[in-house]
């Protein structure tokens, strides 16, 4: 008898787009509350995770197809450049900028670079996660 | 106006030229380019001679390193000029030699390669007056030497040679440089004329005594005193030019003349005169033993050099006595020993060298050293067997050659010394006389064998390798200056005596030239009937009769076995060495994590528990704590308990469930501990952990039961307990002794300062942004590690060689 | 007793409810005979006591604070939307492991089908290499002792 | 709460200790993760324990947010260890055909 | 009064917290095991939501989304990897 | 009816822009997509379909048939549980639903384990069966088909 | 101008990662890697150019004061050792160029290479303890990568354990971080030497300082060295040379900062153990440099030796010692690449491992051969190469402070490294030649390019010894005076 994954598959398409919606607000929450690039990313990550046990790599390579690798390195590009950046200015290594600005419909919103910075670590949390797990698997 | 210095590095830019020269002239022999080097430092230097005899010394510096006092000081004075002319002039005549000793199928470029490095090596060792430079050209020659050993490195004698000589004679010189760098410690200067400008001020100092054994440690090894002589008969392995040259004329000195340079500094020591002249007089003894049982030509001269070493060893050692005393008529009896010790060095590097080159001559022309074989040559090479025999002459201490005279000045100088009453002289002085003489008969055998065997007796052409004939003439011309050097010094030691060694005694004794003594001695052949006079008579007597009664005594040397030989014990301390190391290693470094856990964890409970309670750093009162409410008490038992089942765990599978629950207990302990960011991240961890090790899983094996011995489990519990109490004594002890508020307050402000109302995340984001940033590229690397990891594997056949 | 009081005590009361529910699925999981049944009170009943919970806590933060915690609903929504799946995903695995039924259960209308399953299973994991059912059979052995 | 707290760090400490001693390299990486959990435990109870808020402001006077920070970057490291050490665990595995440290000693040189 | 209640819901929670581990100890079987952490993870929701009013912070409300959704995550890869030994496939036929 | 809500959207906006405020606000917004429900209930049949919030209403009743047996069974688990000796007997029967699709028969799988008592263990190749594990087949079994068939009831007036 | 001091450590990092997207072009990541390498070398010696006029730099990272933020400390000791860890990656870079797989330079191997020398220099330039783990880390990590390289059956055996002693080494450094923030309430290092200078070294600060000093002697194979050796002699010959040359003296950098900077005040204590651990460490070493045949465990046991020589400098902490110790740091920074690249290119071209099993190879390879004399002749601090002034200066200090017992160590082990690596040159590169020329396998230029630069290397340090003598009594004013330190950090900037 073959197993019907159809309960698990169906739950997993919602949930999948619930843990996605609370990674995306648990990175833009970090500044505020707890949350932040790591968490963010790492909900991320556990969201694809669910996606690869559900399923297969295969289908869902066939639906993402993103060399992990180099998300991950595209994260920790952007982070590293965030230090790099603040050279051009003449700042310290790393110096972080922010401000605020309020913009219609939306109120004061704080734009700062630690958000790029942010947003590489989780690039990169999202990327080795993924790569790690999809390196094993792949490995005959 | 650094001309000495630069006299110094001329043979090294002479070394680093000659591959090149070697390599494009090809039609000339390099020898005579490289000739030039040692006659052009020979003359300059013979130009010094002037101004030096007058008591003069050049002095000369050029900075190395200053700031640590260590500059190549060239100073010349008697004594460096004395060893540098034979330096210069023994090295011209080596090389003349072996321009005809050496064929050009021979790498000769290399050979002179080596041979100009040890030539300026050596100059940098008699000339240099800061200690550590001097050490730098003493470890060079000892390493030119080994080259020049292993010159046919193929030959695994060779090889052994040229290691045994490496390791005693650089052992030797690490010593010295303790000695050095002691004596430099005292005397806060590396210039050795300032130490001994200062030696008053140190010679009390509890290093002094140490310092002394270390720098005689030093020249012992070089100069192949007992026990560590027995470098040099292997060291005959060298080309017979390089036997000449380093291992008897030049390199062997550098001992004596350490000695001797140290003398102003340590003599006048009870240490100093028994060291140098009680190991002087048994090697003089024990080298002129055992060179009469030797049936190698190279190897009877190897034993003969160490035995006159050591005679010329404890000239110095008795003459050091002078300084006990002080500047007085009594003293100046001992400093002839010195004197004599002087004109030894020179006389022997005259008649040994001639001796070496004739055994290359005879050597090169029948093919073989081995006395047994050898026999009846003095018809076939004439000229040959007269340099021969005025060498042996020489060496056996009779006239009219410069060996009689230093012989009797030695012979005088162990008789002056039993008259002295200190150093316990009058009790024990007596045995150095004896063992002088018993040892100079067995040098007169020796010398005797040496003539006797080769030249005279049957021609046993049928057990040579070629038949005999004097060599061509350019290669007799080394040994024919040499043997008439050593005739000449006989009829006018003086022009020596007054111009060289004069000046080099008012270098060994500083203070006695300071009070205006006169160091020279006037050098006679003729003392009238004095006891030097018959104890000579009673060596050619005993030696004539113990050479003809050789088989009858000879058992003698049965008493001293091979196998019982240093030479025997150094070997067998080698291999002990190699043996027992291996044993040792492997007994600890078995290759087992578990046993390496054991070594940091024991070394853990140990020290750092150790320290704990050395320091009582027990002796604390714990603040007071939070109060712990009964979720708190369930959830920590809960996670203790679940911790310890994991000890127990039968399957994989479980271990990590159990591992999951410890990480969702962490999870809520952050949260009790007000870090919701801690427990948001480290319930995404866990989960994803866990999945990992699912993962992995796939690939890994099943556990299985851990049969342990009984013993071994309770070791492990005992140290895993051990741990645990050390971690958590130290902590509480950190917990009882809070001495400063945390910076943490600054963050606190983290929304004015970085925008965020998060302060662990401004700290994260900002504060500290480059350990995240950093952690970012931690994770990357093991990301794409591991991608890298299982995707470079190895091929199957080039794994078969590399893991043998 | 002011209104805010009372709403506050009624979210108290969700909540200890809850916490209630919970023991007693607790105790369930510990007394009842095989793991199917444990299933039941692990996975379902403190489903009942989260929502109880959560909804207290919801109730509470609504009044006290003034604050209506989407991410509590949302929490309160995931648990009944997983809780189940989860609850599913154990006890077929369970099954397929061939992990024991008590020794009361009265009638197994799968055995027949699973059988087969078997059969399969059996042959797939020995292409693995895996040793899964073995070793949980014995696993179970030495901890049923 | 502090005492309790690092005594179950200890406790902790001790099975880890306990489970690196072993022959089996997967025993030996779980105690590696658990380990890392002690260390946690241990910076949390040495900073100011449960005196305060949480470290957001406005919460109040908050507890000390740095060594949260820190355990937030241990953890991910923390991760990133135990990910390779799997990954090294299950190559040795799959070359050599055992996780038994005690057959993974290799030849000694002689 | 509430405090009361609260204090004494979250010792019942630790309670069950405590049972459930005691589950997952003497197992048996796996999914016992992981029957009991899957309990072990909705009681940790539920007592972070206590002590969240307790403390009355909003700060751990992420905590409790998060707990749930891994709770769930672990579980079914356990599951899936009873069932097939393996959780992550390159393809799978059915 | 994705049109359905589209124009009750749209209504809303054009409710918001109609009022002119000074400035933008949510509860104008709330205040048209009231207003959108209203005429899009009247207006409904003009799209051949079912009123768009009808499903809406069969949620909830779902949803309070659901609690209703939760708790109903919850009582019936919990006091089992805690009944001094045990006397439950457990069974695995077989079910075949009249539902279709994966989403109705993943509903009313989930409501199904939810409810105390009773656990789906497989779904059937082609999905038409469930193997549901009772926790005490004998006392309950009767109970729950008629609760399973509330469940599909409720769960098609959502779905069709 | 500060962010400067920075760049040893970011360029690599940056580069690392941009060479992951640059994997097919191979050319391209040798370039950028070795222009990265060689931007190092020039920014480290124009920083250390900068100290001497301008006292210590720091550079605040974000702009945050310290002791809030994270900082890097160029001072001399740090930048001297940055330098050479520069130079020396830059050289088995060229090495690699020659000799590594393509494979591997695929599979991203010189960011790894990067990624390891930017945890080396980071952990030689934090100012924050917090930050030396994460370097280490960094480093570490890298290693682990780089260890397995190849995946060959011994590379993975020994790899696991060199993974999971640093797992646990590092576990310790993360606790002893634990109880000294709880001790002093802080992270940056200078200020934690003030607030330990403020309030004494008390008893549990010193049981503190233990625990440091585990874990830096676990990193550098103090006394605790059993890892050391089969982690070292597995892994492909550029990577086996930057382990042997750079990953010790990252412990040992960071023991004498502690032992100098933070826990000075108990050096009875303290210090004597060092002393004792350096002792035990030269005998160890000393006979397992003569225990084996296998060329690979003989370099990692010289590796041995030379940190405990090293570490005498610091138990016996006179102004000569600490001068010496940091003259003999750069100088087997070098010679101890170039050990390691000998030993794999003899490995590589004989295709044994052993020295008696390999036999006259000095007649097709005389350059190899005399490299390999002259580096054992530089092992063994014969002069005048750089071995010398260190261990001269070390001597005299070692006499200066009594410590007598580690002064005959010290010079012993000189004669075991002489021995166990002459042996070496005696029967592997003298001796018969067994294998003609045309059966070995090549010998490729960048390889002889590489291990020439390091020979030059160790004459141009033993002769140009006073070159440095400026920047080496510098680094140890500033490691004996640490309120210099302390003033440069959190003085005005
Ligand atoms: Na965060
Ligand atoms: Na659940």
């Amino acid at each position: 008898m073959k197993i019907n994954n159809i309960i698990l598959r169906t739950v997993a398409k919602l949930v999948f787009f619930i843990i996605l919606t609370l990674a995306v607000y648990l990175f833009f929450a970090g500044h505020n509350s707890p949350g932040g690039g790591f968490s963010g990313g790492l909900v991320l990550a556990s969201a694809l995770v669910l996606l690869f046990i559900v399923y297969d790599i295969e289908t869902i390579q066939k639906g993402l197809p993103i060399d992990f690798k180099l998300v991950a390195a595209f994260g920790a590009f952007l982070s590293v450049g965030t230090g790099f950046g603040a050279l051009v200015f003449g700042a310290n290594f790393l110096t972080q900028a922010f401000d605020y600005f309020d913009i219609p419909f939306f109120g004061e919103i704080e734009l700062t670079t630690v958000t790029i910075f942010e947003a590489g670590v989780a690039l990169a949390v999202v990327g080795v996660v993924v790569t790690i797990l999809l390196s094993i698997s792949e490995d005959e | 106006m650094s001309t000495l210095v630069l006299a110094i590095f001329i043979p090294f830019l002479a070394a680093a030229i000659i591959p090149f020269l070697y390599k494009y002239i090809k039609n000339i022999h390099v020898g005579w380019f490289v000739i030039l080097v040692p006659t052009g430092l020979f003359i300059y230097l013979a130009s010094l001679i002037p101004d030096i005899s007058g008591g003069e010394a050049i002095v000369q510096t050029i900075n190395w390193i200053p700031s640590y006092g260590i500059n190549i000081t060239a100073y010349l004075d008697g004594l460096s000029l004395t060893l540098a002319l034979l330096i210069s002039g023994v090295g011209a005549l080596v090389i003349l030699y072996s321009i005809y000793y050496l064929s050009l199928k021979e790498p000769i470029g290399t050979f002179y390669t080596y041979l100009m490095l040890f030539m300026g090596a050596m100059l940098g060792v008699v000339m240099s007056d800061n200690m550590l430079v001097l050490y730098v050209f003493w470890e060079l020659t000892s390493i030119s030497s080994f080259l020049l050993i292993a010159f046919w490195y193929q030959r695994k004698r060779s090889r052994e040679g040229a290691k045994k000589s490496l390791i005693i004679t650089v052992s030797g010189g690490i010593s010295m440089l303790v000695g050095f760098i002691m004596i430099g410690a005292m005397a806060n200067t590396w210039s050795i004329r300032e130490v001994i400008a200062e030696v008053a001020s140190i010679s009390d100092h509890a290093l002094f005594i140490p310092a002394l054994l270390l720098v005689l440690l030093g020249a012992f090894t070089k100069s192949a005193q007992f026990p560590f002589h027995i470098w040099l008969p292997d060291a005959m392995e060298a080309p017979t030019p390089v036997s000449a040259y380093l291992h008897s004329a030049t390199m062997v000195k550098a001992g004596i003349y350490l000695v001797a340079r140290f003398t102003p500094v340590f003599g006048g020591e009870a240490v100093w005169f028994w060291a140098v002249t009680g190991v002087g007089i048994f090697t003089l003894f024990w080298g002129s033993f055992n060179a009469v049982r030797q049936t190698d030509l190279k190897a009877l001269l190897a034993y003969s050099t160490i035995s006159q070493l050591g005679m010329i060893m404890s000239m110095f050692g008795m003459g050091s006595a002078a300084l006990h005393l002080g500047y007085s008529d009594e003293s100046m009896v001992y400093t002839g020993a010195t004197f004599a010790a002087l004109f030894h060095l020179v006389n022997h590097s005259t008649f040994k060298g001639a001796l070496f080159m004739v055994v290359g001559v005879v050597d090169h022309s029948v093919g073989t050293r081995d006395i047994r074989r050898l026999g009846g040559l003095i018809t076939l090479m004439p000229i040959t067997f007269t340099i021969a025999t005025i060498g042996s002459m020489s060496m056996a201490g009779l006239p009219p050659f410069n060996g009689f005279l230093s012989k009797e000045m030695f012979f005088i100088s162990t008789l002056d010394i039993t008259e002295a009453s200190f150093f316990g002289l009058g009790t024990w002085g007596i045995i150095i006389p004896i063992v002088a003489w018993i040892a100079s008969v067995f040098t007169f055998v020796y010398s005797t064998v040496f003539v006797v065997k080769t030249f005279l007796g049957p021609y046993k052409e049928e057990k040579l390798e070629h038949p005999a004939h004097e060599p061509k003439p350019g290669m007799l011309i080394s040994p024919i200056v040499l043997g008439l050097l050593v005739i000449i010094f006989f009829f006018v030691p003086n022009v020596i005596g007054k111009n060289l060694i004069t000046p080099a005694m008012s270098g060994i004794f500083p203070t006695f030239a300071a009070e205006g003594a006169d160091l020279g001695t006037d050098i006679y052949a003729w003392h009238g009937f004095e006891p030097e006079l018959f104890m000579t008579i009673g060596v050619v007597l005993f030696g004539a009769l113990l050479f003809f009664s050789r088989k009858y005594w000879s058992g003698i040397y049965n008493l001293f076995p091979e196998k019982r030989s240093i030479n025997v014990f150094y070997g067998f301390v080698l291999d002990q060495m190699e043996d027992k190391s291996t044993v040792i290693t492997n007994k600890y470094m078995t290759r087992y994590l578990r046993d390496y856990m054991v070594y940091i964890f024991a070394f853990f409970i140990l020290v750092v528990g150790g320290t704990f309670i050395y320091t009582e750093a027990y002796q604390f009162t714990l603040p007071e704590n939070a109060t712990i409410s009964v979720f708190e008490w369930l959830i920590v038992l809960s996670m203790m308990a679940t911790g310890i089942t994991i000890l127990f765990a039968q399957s994989r599978l479980t271990a990590i469930v159990l591992n999951s629950i410890l990480g969702f207990g962490i999870a809520i302990l952050f949260v009790l501990l007000r870090a919701p960011d801690l427990a948001l991240t480290q319930t995404v961890i866990e989960a994803v952990t866990t999945v990992l090790f699912l993962v992995a899983y796939y690939f890994l094996p099943e556990l299985e039961k851990e049969n342990t011995s009984k013993k071994t489990k309770s070791i492990n519990l005992f140290i895993s307990i051990g741990v645990g109490v050390v971690f958590t004594a130290v902590a509480l002890g950190v917990q009882g002794n809070r001495g400063f508020d945390t910076i943490s307050g600054f963050f606190e402000n983290s929304y004015e300062l970085a925008g965020g109302n998060n302060m662990v995340n401004a700290i994260l984001g900002d504060f500290r942004a480059f350990d995240t940033m950093l952690e970012v590229v931690v994770l990357l690397i093991a990301g794409i590690g591991i991608y890298t990891m299982i995707r470079v594997k190895a091929k199957k056949e080039s794994d078969q060689i590399e893991d043998k | 007793m002011n209104i805010d009081a009372t709403i506050e005590f009624i979210a108290a009361l969700f909540m200890l409810a809850g916490s209630i529910m919970a023991l007693i699925s607790a105790i369930g999981i510990i007394r009842l005979p095989d793991v199917f049944t444990r299933s039941h009170a692990g996975t379902k009943s403190s489903t009942l006591a989260v929502l109880l919970t959560l909804l207290g806590a919801f109730i509470y933060f609504a009044s006290n604070q003034g604050f209506y915690s989407v991410r509590l609903l949302l929490g309160i929504a995931f648990v009944f939307l997983t809780a189940p799946v989860a609850g599913h995903l154990i006890t077929r695995a369970a099954y397929r492991a061939n992990v024991k039924m008590a020794d009361t259960t009265v009638e197994d209308e799968l055995k027949e089908v699973t059988d087969k399953v078997k059969e399969e299973a059996e042959k797939e994991r020995s292409e693995t290499g895996e040793v899964i059912i073995e070793d949980e059979k014995k696993a179970d052995k030495e901890h049923s002792e | 709460m502090e005492t309790l707290v690092t005594i179950l760090a200890g406790v902790l400490v001790t099975v880890a200790t306990y489970l690196l001693l072993s022959k089996s390299l997967i025993r030996v990486i779980i105690g590696t993760a658990i380990l890392t959990h002690a260390a946690h435990l241990l910076i949390m109870v040495l900073a100011e324990l449960k005196t305060g808020t949480v470290p957001i402001v406005g919460e109040g006077d908050p507890v000390d947010p740095l060594p949260q920070a820190l355990i937030l970057t241990s953890i991910v490291i923390g991760f990133a260890v135990t990910a390779v050490s799997l990954v090294l665990a299950y190559r040795t595995y799959q070359e050599i055909g055992t996780d038994k440290l005690d057959e993974l000693r290799g030849e000694p040189d002689e | 009064m509430i405090q009361g209640m609260l204090t004494i819901a979250l010792t019942f929670y630790g309670i069950s917290i405590c049972i459930s581990v005691i589950r997952i100890i003497i197992g048996p079987s796996l999914p016992d095991r992981i029957v009991a952490l899957d309990m072990v993870g909705v009681t940790l929701v539920s007592s972070i939501a206590i002590i969240s009013v307790m403390l009355t912070t909003t700060a751990f409300l992420e905590v409790i989304l998060i707990l749930a959704i891994l709770a769930f995550i672990s579980t079914i890869a356990f599951s899936k990897y009873i069932e097939r030994g393996v959780i992550l496939e390159y393809r799978r036929d059915d | 009816m994705p049109a359905q809500f589209l124009l009750n959207v749209f209504i809303a906006v054009l409710w918001t822009l109609i009022n002119d405020e000074s400035e933008l606000r949510f509860t104008t917004f709330v205040a048209g997509y009231l207003v959108g429900i209203g005429i899009v209930f009247l207006m409904h049949r003009f799209f051949g379909e079912r009123f768009y919030l009808s499903r809406f209403i069969a949620l909830i009743k779902l949803i309070f048939i659901f609690t209703r047996e939760l708790i109903m069974s919850s009582k019936l688990v919990l006091g089992q549980i805690l009944k001094p000796k045990l006397s439950i007997k457990p069974g695995l029967f077989k079910y075949e639903t009249v539902l279709q699709g994966d989403w109705e028969i993943t509903a009313l799988a989930l409501l199904l384990t939810l409810t105390p008592g009773s656990v789906v263990i497989e779904v059937t190749d082609d999905g038409d069966a469930f193997y549901i594990h009772a926790m005490d087949v004998e006392e309950s079994k009767d109970i729950l088909l008629k609760s399973i068939d509330n469940f599909e009831k409720a769960i098609m007036e959502v779905t069709r | 101008m500060s962010n400067l001091i920075v760049m040893p450590m970011a360029l690599p990092v940056l580069f690392g990662i941009i060479l992951l997207f640059l994997r097919p072009y191979v050319k391209v990541q040798r370039g950028l890697s070795l222009l990265v390498f060689v931007a190092n070398i020039g920014i480290s010696a124009y920083v250390l150019h900068l100290i001497q006029q301008n006292g210590v730099l720091r550079l605040d990272f974000g702009g945050w004061e310290p002791p809030f933020g994270i900082l890097f400390v160029a001072d001399s000791f740090s930048m001297l050792l940055v330098l050479a860890a520069s130079i020396v990656a830059a050289v088995c870079l060229i090495y690699s160029f020659s000799s590594v797989e393509p494979s591997f330079e695929k599979n991203f191997y010189y960011s790894f290479v990067l990624f390891l020398i930017a945890g080396v220099n980071g952990s030689f330039l934090t100012g924050d303890i917090f930050n030396l783990f994460v370097c280490f880390e960094i480093m570490l990590l890298a290693s682990y990568v780089l260890i397995v390289f190849g995946g060959k059956k011994r590379q993975l055996r020994e790899s696991i354990k060199y993974v999971i002693v640093n797992v646990v080494s590092s576990w310790i450094f993360l606790v002893a971080i634990a109880y000294i923030y709880g001790s002093v309430g802080t992270l940056n290092m200078a200020h934690i030497a003030e607030r330990v200078a403020e309030n004494g070294q008390t008893a549990t600060l010193t049981v503190v300082s233990i625990v440091f000093l585990t874990v830096f002697a676990l990193k550098a194979g103090l006394f605790l060295y059993f890892w050391l050796p089969g982690s070292y002699s597995v892994p492909i010959t550029p990577v086996a040379a930057m382990f042997g040359a750079l990953l010790t003296k990252v412990g040992i950098y960071a023991m004498f900062r502690m032992f100098t900077l933070i826990f000075y005040h108990e050096p009875q204590m303290t210090h004597t153990i060092i002393g004792i651990l350096a002792g035990l460490t030269l005998i160890g070493g000393s006979i397992g440099a003569v225990a084996y045949k296998d060329l690979r465990l003989v370099a990692s046991y010289n590796v041995v030796i030379a940190v405990g020589f090293i570490l005498v400098g610091l138990a016996v902490a006179t102004p000569a010692a600490i001068e010496g110790s940091i003259y003999y740091l750069i100088h087997d920074i070098i010679i101890k690449a170039s050990l390691f690249l000998l030993v794999g290119t003899m490995i590589a071209v004989t295709g044994q491992t052993k020295m008696d099993e390999i036999s006259g190879l000095i007649k097709n390879h005389p350059l190899l051969g005399w490299l390999f004399f002259l580096t054992t002749l530089s092992l063994a601090g014969i002069p005048p190469l750089s071995g010398f002034i260190g261990k001269v200066l070390v001597g005299e200090g070692a006499v200066e402070g009594g410590a007598y017992v580690l002064l005959a160590l010290a010079f012993i082990s000189s004669i075991f490294v002489l021995y166990s690596l002459m042996r070496i040159f005696l029967t592997s590169f003298w001796g018969e030649t067994i294998i003609s020329k045309d059966e070995e396998a090549p010998a490729k230029k960048g390889w002889s390019v590489a291990m020439c630069i390091l020979a030059l290397g160790t004459i141009a340090l033993g002769l140009g010894a006073e070159s440095m003598s400026v920047y080496v009594q510098d680094a140890a004013e500033t490691l004996l005076n640490p309120q210099i330190y302390i003033d440069a950090v959190l003085g005005e900037n």
